[in-house]
């Protein structure tokens, strides 16, 4: 991948003022950290490569960064569809972002969020759900229902609520989240049983039709709860039964709150 | 605030357990498909098993998974929720939404342990009193047959200790 | 001089669970190394760092402060008496050992936290010493050192290359701890392996000093615009000890619960009347390191941070507490703090 | 063109369809294109066969179909509008039911793919024009005036012919190409009584008769078809229909490829046009010779 | 603390013979909240709605939950004993002892611990319960009717006589529609513009009714009982106000040839025109595309002529904002193209044609005056063909619906043709007769048994033209089971009725819905056929479906009646139950917007007090919302509630269950 074009692309929007903020990654102690770019001569310390999970764009809902408008992102193709999906949800405008795009090895250049919805399209159209993820989903629902609970129960056991998960995903964007929700209080904010329960699942579903699979969620919680899991049944769900392809058209419809005549109503007396 | 005491009676903990389990469940249905086939069921003086709930919303659009969720976290043995046909929802669309949104959620429900046999979907109209009884009857007995929901499954609420 | 082999210590373990104790040690659990109560059959790490602390042991994440049973419109408060088990936490890393020492004060500080102190009686500590550090290791800049016993009931030093392990007692409760240990133990001799070489990496004094004339400065913005404010810091964090309350009602009885809090939440300090006076990541991120740093060296006279670097390890976006202290005696350097 | 065409010539092409032979090999030699009869092929079914036995229906084009894709042929020219009708169904069968499929299988003990396109006599001149026969038509028929005839099989069908089934135009582009002017008349899909041909040849007179009757009214010079049924119903009874006191008719009937043919300038005989009952060697009088 | 006071209805035997009453009572007084607990034999009686209204008083209840039969009987009766006696009316529930409980279960222990139960829920629900007030929205009592056909004259009549003010907006330079075009009318053969002009000269008289012809809406605002809707009014370039309509003008246009659209090509108008002599308004206008003044900028004989000086060729469109309380929509419908029929022979040949063209052939005022004579070379037709179901039923070319009105008409064009070409021969072919409808069986033999037209059940596959310049129509008898042949004149196809063009634009300007074809929705199919799903909007004629003129004058009366009901009160008095959004979380991902079905959810600015914005959130138009929930339910962060049914009072419900 061509590093030295990206650092130079970045540098050029900082120093045209093109952007008033870049963000990328950046190498810290052998490991690749967020990093934030304000000076066209800070842009050689960006770095990428596959260890660089996070999604950036979950930083478009921090007001202090949204003030630096418009804003870069290093994006690989899922970030892409974060940003499409924001657009779609009237997160974002369209000339808020431009994408340092990446994917596949190659750095695509300096796109407008329409370029990156069409390099999307055009390029990286069938982004898979790890196969990993998809062969643990079936060993899963190969299980009996009370193996599965007992599964859950050990996972969800481990989670602190300290919501690095919410955090880190940018379609997590709500101000005020639904757990922090006390009247009435839906979800007990005690990190225990039902209300690890509860919260694991409310926030898995309140994603149905709208993870676009990036990983950030997972590889941000601390105690390696497998929540792609969840996300990725729900995005298979999603895209069997009702076509969701969510980040692919700013346009769309949310999956969650549309309907079609045909959907399937099989599992209804 | 003034403390009272009143001794808890313990007599009614012990004639709990005392008595052979029988199925509680929750159900969600909309005002006027539903509620109504309910009503036509007991103006018809059908008789069906009485261990369903009945919580009444104006829709099956109004229905959030967080209902079902509290409704298993509550105990609840299962829970059906039962609307107006397609077509026929007194809002034109709310049961259209809620049938997408139970098609994901239940998917959600059965991943994570909560057996697809405690969770029941149902169109029921306001002429159809004989298929209102009929479906509780079913799946009164069905619940009957899954036996009384795991008090250690994550969904439930446990006795803080 | 007690010493055991190395690969015993889940014999040893295992000898104090028979005689009673709760025995707290690092065990692998899937993917991720955790302090976890002793369970037969439970794999031992003592070589990688565990995403929790010591204090998950003393202050729960989640616990029941007080206790009502409920009867129509009367009620009656029961007595809570939470379960402080007989708890050796074994082979936890200094840094974590060396937390307890500040949570003793804080519990004890404006009101004696009954639980708190009651776990805290009934827990025997005994650090391991670290022969290894990682880059996001600094407990010498912060007063702490790999082989220290603050903390301590009862010290373990790895020796003769990592396969024998000294157990040495320091105070009455790791005197009881290896009588109890007995046969697991044996009378011998081992040569100590060195300590761990942690550099001292900032002056939290020069950090104090420059804390204490910027609450105001730009840096805060530039430092923070990597948090996505998350709690996992805090949580990981062996000395933060912000908790929030709750409470849980059914037909018969309600509780009180106190969770586990952040500052680094947009809610922390969100008024009722909707007013935030930390409005934004950089007040709150500055308000963990005046904590850590500032507020608690002034009220104690101790640092609030053991440089365990497991923030640094957890957070989700790069944060590091380590980095903001270098980045800011860094600025000290820059501009002195002027005389006043 | 360099990738081979497979060909079915079918039973017409060997009996009374030999000029409509004759015209295609002669035409696709000028256009270079190299056709590979398939090796072994059998009847397409079209006759009796898909009226009485359903499978046999569908296993006769199959063997053929798997013969073609054995022989590596991508592309089949059934010219035949009947074999065409029944090779292209037959695909478009098998593509939709899988089991279909397996069952041909199991009755020919042939596997096939579905990977033969099948090419009927519009399609594949079309082909021809694409690839560059266009330019090498230098003898146009200078304003000839023709009724393009369609019949029943190249109009009909959904799946099978992709033309309006009632106001079809697939051959205008080569017939203008070929200098021709086409005219408008109402009969180019009615029934010419193919299938009746034999057994009551009285409704053949009728049908026929209207058919060269509407082709007169407007003032076509010719008929121009690509059926060898059509073919030899509207040239062959022509006499017939005469003497049954319709008419008079004097109406030359000539296959698409020999139109095309003259057009690229090859003598009329190697293209059969003296073969026809119906004197059609007038219409070669009208090549013209394009100036280079 | 909340005071909750709780009445256990025995229904004379009907809940008390399974139902242990009194034990629910005195369960439900140990019920945390609850200071009155009683049970009573009819608690809807006067004794028992007195017993109700005495506690509110006497014990300062919050909440009443009656426990008796379903509410949907009795809880109008109880919320107003309630309101009487000065408790908020939403402050009572109602548990269903009766049709849930007492009637569908038979043990007597059982059904009395679920009783307990249902109370519980109720009592737990009433506890949380806000006090509501029915929501008023102020009515501008005009209504605006789009389309000036037959039924948007009629329902404009009906609601200006009804003593509100109309504003009539039609496309054309006219009034009157299809039915104006249209010679007679079945079953009864009267004349169709006789019986129609008077109609159309009663509405541009009518004091109460504004007329805004050659005039399209462009944009619809706002919401029931408070519409802003923009009309565009296309430049006439003549004066009305001058003009007297003497005709001088056109009789000297210079441009001749244009085809009037009236007669449906069949004749021609010139370019200062007036659509057909009993237009309404009887002015002409100047069509732009075709005057050689405004195209060429030379001529300007019509100018020389007027005596009134009206011609203005500078004028221009222009936009006028309307402020109305309802809509009628009665935009009609158009006949589909039957050019898909290539082998009818559609645009190439000249006498197969419409029924339209049928109809101004057979008018005395049409371009024929009234003779049937072939467009071709103007021979009068002695054998007439036509074709039923051109494109109805036919899901492959056309549409698949059944057009409704064809068979009628098609039996009507039939004995007109018979009545005025006595030796002529009609022939119909057809798939079936569907003439249900007074008199229209009746009509349709008579056609066929006294009228002499011959019906074929079959299809048409050809027609053709033969040298002799006849049409050949080639086809099949079903029921003979044999190809028919027919010579004929002319061909009259009764082509499928569908939605005027641009029928789905003005759907989504007024938020009304339509199905695949551009038809509009009704709200309901068998109760609110009148109404649309939104509120305001009622529908009128054949653009909800086809329709003929007695059925689309019923419904224009039906939409007119709904409209002064509507009008009949200055303010709209809504039940309260209707959705909020929290403004301070919304986070604007407009999730509800997307999931309305009422398209009651908007996008609200939130500004500072310098006028900048801060922050865009949902809002719902209390108007409009028909308080479904579904919204609520979408909502991630849970900022949206319904009143009535909020999150706080279901979990309290569901609590009450554990």
């Amino acid at each position: 991948m061509d590093l030295a074009k990206l650092r130079q692309d970045a540098a050029a929007l900082l120093a045209d003022g093109r952007a008033g903020l870049v963000i990328g990654f950046r190498e810290r102690a052998g490991a690749c950290v967020p990093a934030f770019v304000t000076d066209a001569d800070q842009a050689d310390a960006l770095v990428y490569d596959d260890t660089c999970i996070a999604n950036l764009a979950a930083y478009l809902r921090k007001p202090e960064i949204r003030q630096r408008r418009p804003v870069a992102l290093v994006a690989r193709p899922h970030v892409m569809r974060s940003l499409i999906l924001l657009k779609a949800e009237h997160q974002l405008q369209g000339d808020d972002v431009l994408v340092l795009a990446v994917g596949d090895d190659t750095y695509h250049g300096v796109l407008t969020l329409a370029e990156a919805e069409r390099l999307l399209n055009e390029t990286y159209a069938d982004l898979a759900t790890d196969a990993q993820v998809l062969a643990e989903i079936e060993r899963l629902e190969q299980m009996s229902p009370e193996e599965r609970a007992r599964f859950w129960s050990e996972q969800f056991a481990k989670c602190t609520r300290c919501y690095a998960c919410r955090a880190a995903c940018p379609m997590c964007y709500c101000e005020r989240c639904i757990v922090e929700k006390n009247v009435p209080q839906w979800i007990s904010t005690a990190a225990a049983g039902h209300g690890n329960y509860a919260w694991n699942v409310i926030r898995a579903f309140h994603l149905a039709g709208r993870c676009i699979e990036c990983g950030a969620c997972e590889a941000a919680c601390p105690q390696g709860i497998p929540l792609m899991l969840l996300n990725a049944l729900l995005a298979r769900e999603a895209r069997d039964q009702f076509d969701a392809r969510p980040g692919y058209d700013a346009e769309a419809e949310p999956v969650v709150g549309s309907w079609n005549k045909d959907d399937d109503e099989g599992f209804i007396r | 605030m003034t403390q009272t005491s009143t001794k808890p009676d313990a007599a009614t903990g012990a004639d709990a357990a005392a008595q052979p389990w029988s199925p509680r469940i929750v159900a969600f249905v909309c005002n006027w498909c539903t509620y109504a086939g309910a009503d036509l069921a007991g103006t018809s003086r059908l008789q069906y098993a009485p261990n369903v709930r009945i919580i009444k919303l104006p829709c099956t659009g109004r229905i959030d998974p967080l209902f079902i969720l509290k409704a298993f976290e509550q105990g609840a043995d299962a829970v059906l929720v039962s609307g107006c046909h397609p077509g026929d929802c007194h809002y034109t669309a709310g049961n259209y939404h809620a049938r997408r949104r139970w098609g994901l959620f239940r998917r959600l429900m059965e991943f994570t342990g909560i057996d697809a046999k405690r969770l029941f979907f149902s169109w029921v109209s306001a002429a159809e009193g004989q298929k209102f009884a009929d479906l509780i009857n079913a799946v009164t007995d069905e619940v009957r047959q899954a036996g009384p929901f795991d008090p250690t499954n994550p969904a439930r609420k446990r006795p803080w200790t | 001089m007690k010493i055991l082999d190395a690969s015993k210590l889940s014999d040893l373990a295992d000898t104090l669970a028979g005689a009673g104790y709760r025995v707290v040690v690092p065990v692998q659990d899937g993917d991720r190394v955790r302090y976890a109560e002793w369970s037969p059959g439970a794999t031992i790490r003592t070589d990688a760092f565990p995403v929790n602390s010591a204090k998950d042991f003393l202050f729960p994440r989640s616990e029941v402060i007080d206790r009502y049973q409920l009867d129509g419109d009367d009620f009656t408060p029961l007595e809570v008496r939470p379960p402080a088990p007989r708890t050796v936490l074994l082979a936890v890393r200094p840094c974590d050992a060396a937390s307890l020492a500040m949570l003793d004060t804080i519990f004890n500080w404006d009101y004696e936290d009954d639980l708190y102190n009651a776990r805290r009686a009934a827990t025997t500590v005994v650090p391991l010493v670290c022969t290894r550090a990682d880059a996001q290791c600094f407990c010498t800049s912060v007063g702490g050192a790999p082989d220290s016993s603050a903390g301590a009931d009862a010290l373990l030093h790895p020796a003769d290359g990592g396969s024998r392990l000294i157990l040495e007692p320091l105070t009455d409760k790791g005197k009881a701890l290896v009588e109890a240990a007995g046969g697991a133990l044996a009378d011998g001799k081992a040569a100590p392996d060195a300590p761990a070489d942690v550099p001292a990496r900032f002056d939290p004094d020069k950090v104090r000093a420059w804390l204490a004339d910027n609450f105001e400065a730009d840096l805060w913005d530039l430092l923070s615009y990597a948090c996505l404010g998350c709690g996992a810091c805090a949580y990981a964090c062996p000395t933060c000890h912000c908790f929030d309350m709750q409470d849980e009602a059914t037909r018969t009885e309600s509780v009180r619960l106190r969770n586990w809090d952040s500052c680094g939440f947009a809610l922390f300090t969100k008024h009722a009347g909707g007013h935030n006076p930390r409005p934004d990541q950089a007040a709150r991120w500055r308000n963990r390191v005046m904590h850590k740093f500032s507020y608690i060296p002034e009220r104690f006279d101790l640092v609030g941070c053991t440089g365990c670097g497991r923030c640094a390890r957890l957070c989700p976006a790069g944060m590091a507490m380590l980095e903001a202290c270098t980045r800011i005696e860094e600025e000290a350097r820059k501009a002195p703090a002027h005389e006043s | 063109m360099t990738t081979p065409i497979g060909y079915y010539p079918g039973c017409s092409l060997h009996g009374t369809g030999r000029e409509l032979d004759q015209s295609i090999r002669a035409l696709a030699e000028v256009a270079g294109v190299d056709l590979r009869e398939i090796k072994d092929w059998n009847c397409c079914g079209a006759t009796a066969a898909h009226s009485l036995n359903h499978d046999l229906a569908v296993a006769l084009p199959y063997r053929t179909l798997a013969l073609a894709e054995d022989q590596g042929l991508a592309e089949v020219l059934a010219p035949c509008a009947a074999c065409f009708s029944r090779l292209k169904g037959t695909a478009v069968r098998l593509a939709r039911d899988p089991k279909l499929a397996q069952k041909m299988t199991e009755i020919t003990e042939r596997p096939y793919r579905g990977t033969v396109r099948i090419l009927s006599i519009i399609e594949f001149i079309n082909r021809l024009l694409d690839a560059g026969l266009e330019a090498k038509l230098t003898h146009p028929l200078g304003g000839l005036k023709v009724a393009p005839y369609y019949g029943c099989l190249l109009a009909r069908g959904e799946d099978i012919v992709d033309d309006d089934p009632e106001q079809p135009s697939g051959m205008e582009r080569a017939l203008v190409a070929a200098g021709c002017e086409v005219v408008p008349w109402n009969f180019a899909v009615e029934c010419c009584g193919g299938g009746l041909s034999m057994s009551k040849t009285e409704a053949v007179l009728d049908l026929s008769d209207a058919i060269l009757s509407d082709a007169e009214d407007a003032q076509a010079d010719a008929i121009v078809t690509g059926c060898p049924m059509c073919h030899s119903n509207l040239d062959m009874r022509q006499r017939t229909i005469n003497a049954a006191g319709r008419g008079p008719h004097d109406l030359p009937v000539v296959y698409l490829s020999e139109i095309l043919g003259l057009a690229a300038g090859i003598e009329p005989e190697r293209l059969g046009l003296d073969r026809h009952f119906v004197d059609a060697m007038r219409v070669a009088e009208r090549m013209t010779e394009r100036s280079a | 603390m909340a005071r909750v006071g709780v009445f256990i209805c025995h229904c004379g035997e009907n809940i008390g013979r399974t139902v242990d009453c009194a034990a629910v009572a005195k369960a439900a007084e140990a019920f945390p909240g609850v200071v009155k607990s009683v049970d009573y034999k009819y608690m809807c009686s006067d004794p028992g709605q007195q017993m109700i209204k005495d506690a509110i008083r006497d014990e300062r209840l919050t909440g009443v939950v009656v426990g008796a039969c379903s509410p949907r009987m009795h809880e109008p009766t109880f919320r107003r004993a309630a309101f009487e006696a000065g408790l908020n009316p939403y402050l009572l529930e109602m548990a269903n002892l009766r049709e849930h409980c007492s009637w569908v279960h038979e043990d007597r222990p059982v059904a009395t611990e679920k009783a307990i139960d249902l109370m519980r829920v109720m009592v737990e629900k009433v506890k949380k319960n806000a006090e509501l007030r029915p929501i008023r929205v102020p009515v501008e009592p005009t209504a605006l009717v789009i389309g000036g056909g037959i039924a948007g004259i009629q329902a404009a009549l009906d609601i200006a006589g009804g003593g509100k003010k109309v504003i009539l907006v039609e496309r054309s330079p006219s009034l009157g529609g299809h039915m104006a075009r249209l010679s007679e009318t079945f079953p009864t053969l009267d004349c169709s513009q006789c019986i129609l002009t008077p109609r159309m000269v009663e509405a541009a008289n009518h004091p109460n009714i504004t007329l805004m012809t050659y005039s399209e809406v462009t944009k619809v605002d706002g919401f029931i009982g408070n519409f802003e809707v923009t009309v565009r009014q296309k430049a006439r370039y003549v004066d009305p106000e001058k003009c007297t309509g003497c005709g001088a003008c056109f009789e000297k246009c210079p441009a001749k040839k244009i085809p009037s659209e009236f007669d449906a090509a069949l004749g021609n108008r010139t370019a200062i025109y007036r659509p057909f002599p009993q237009a309404v308004p009887n002015k002409p206008v100047i069509d732009a595309e075709h005057c050689i003044m405004l195209t060429k900028g030379k001529c300007g004989i019509c100018a020389k002529v007027c005596p009134t000086g009206a011609i203005k060729y500078d004028d221009k469109d222009r936009e006028v904002i309307v402020k109305v309380g309802a809509i009628v929509v009665a935009t009609g419908f158009e006949l589909w193209d039957h050019s898909a029929y290539g082998e009818y022979g559609a645009g190439r040949l000249e006498d197969v044609i419409n029924g339209f063209q049928f109809e101004r052939l057979a008018s005395a005022s049409g371009p024929t005056t009234g003779e049937i004579r072939r467009p071709s070379d103007g021979r009068i037709a002695e054998s007439v063909v036509f074709i039923q179901c051109c494109g109805s039923r036919d899901p492959k070319r056309g549409v698949p619906y059944c057009s409704k009105i064809c068979c009628m008409y098609t039996a009507k064009h039939a004995i007109l043709y018979r009545h005025k070409v006595h030796h002529g021969r009609a022939v119909v072919f057809y798939m079936d007769v569907r003439a249900g409808g007074k008199g229209y069986d009746e009509f349709v033999r008579r056609a066929i048994e006294t009228e002499g037209a011959e019906y074929i059940r079959g299809r048409v596959s050809r027609i053709y033209r033969r040298k002799d310049g006849r049409l050949v129509v080639k086809g099949a008898d079903t029921l003979a089971g044999r190809p028919v042949e027919i010579v004929a004149d002319m061909v009259v196809l009764a082509d499928a009725i569908v939605p005027q063009p641009g029928a789905s634009r003005l759907a989504q300007m007024l938020g009304v819905s339509y199905d695949e074809y551009g038809f509009y929705s009704e709200a309901h199919p068998k109760l609110r056929p009148v109404e649309t799903a939104k509120a305001g909007v009622f529908l009128a004629g054949a653009c909800q479906a086809p329709k003929d003129i007695p059925e689309s004058v019923a419904q224009a009366s039906a939409a007119a009646a709904k409209v002064l009901g509507l009008f009949s009160q200055p303010e709209l008095e809504r039940e309260p139950i209707v959705a909020k959004v929290n403004e301070v979380t919304c986070v604007h991902c407009r999730a509800c917007i997307q999931a309305c079905p009422y398209g009651a959810i908007e996008d609200k600015e939130i500004k500072d007090s310098k006028g900048n914005l801060i922050r865009t959130v949902a809002c719902v138009n209390e108007g409009e919302c028909q308080g479904c929930g579904t919204c609520v339910a979408v909502c991630r962060s849970g900022s949206i509630d319904l009143d009535g049914f909020t999150d706080e009072e279901v979990l309290a419900e569901i609590a009450a269950l554990e």
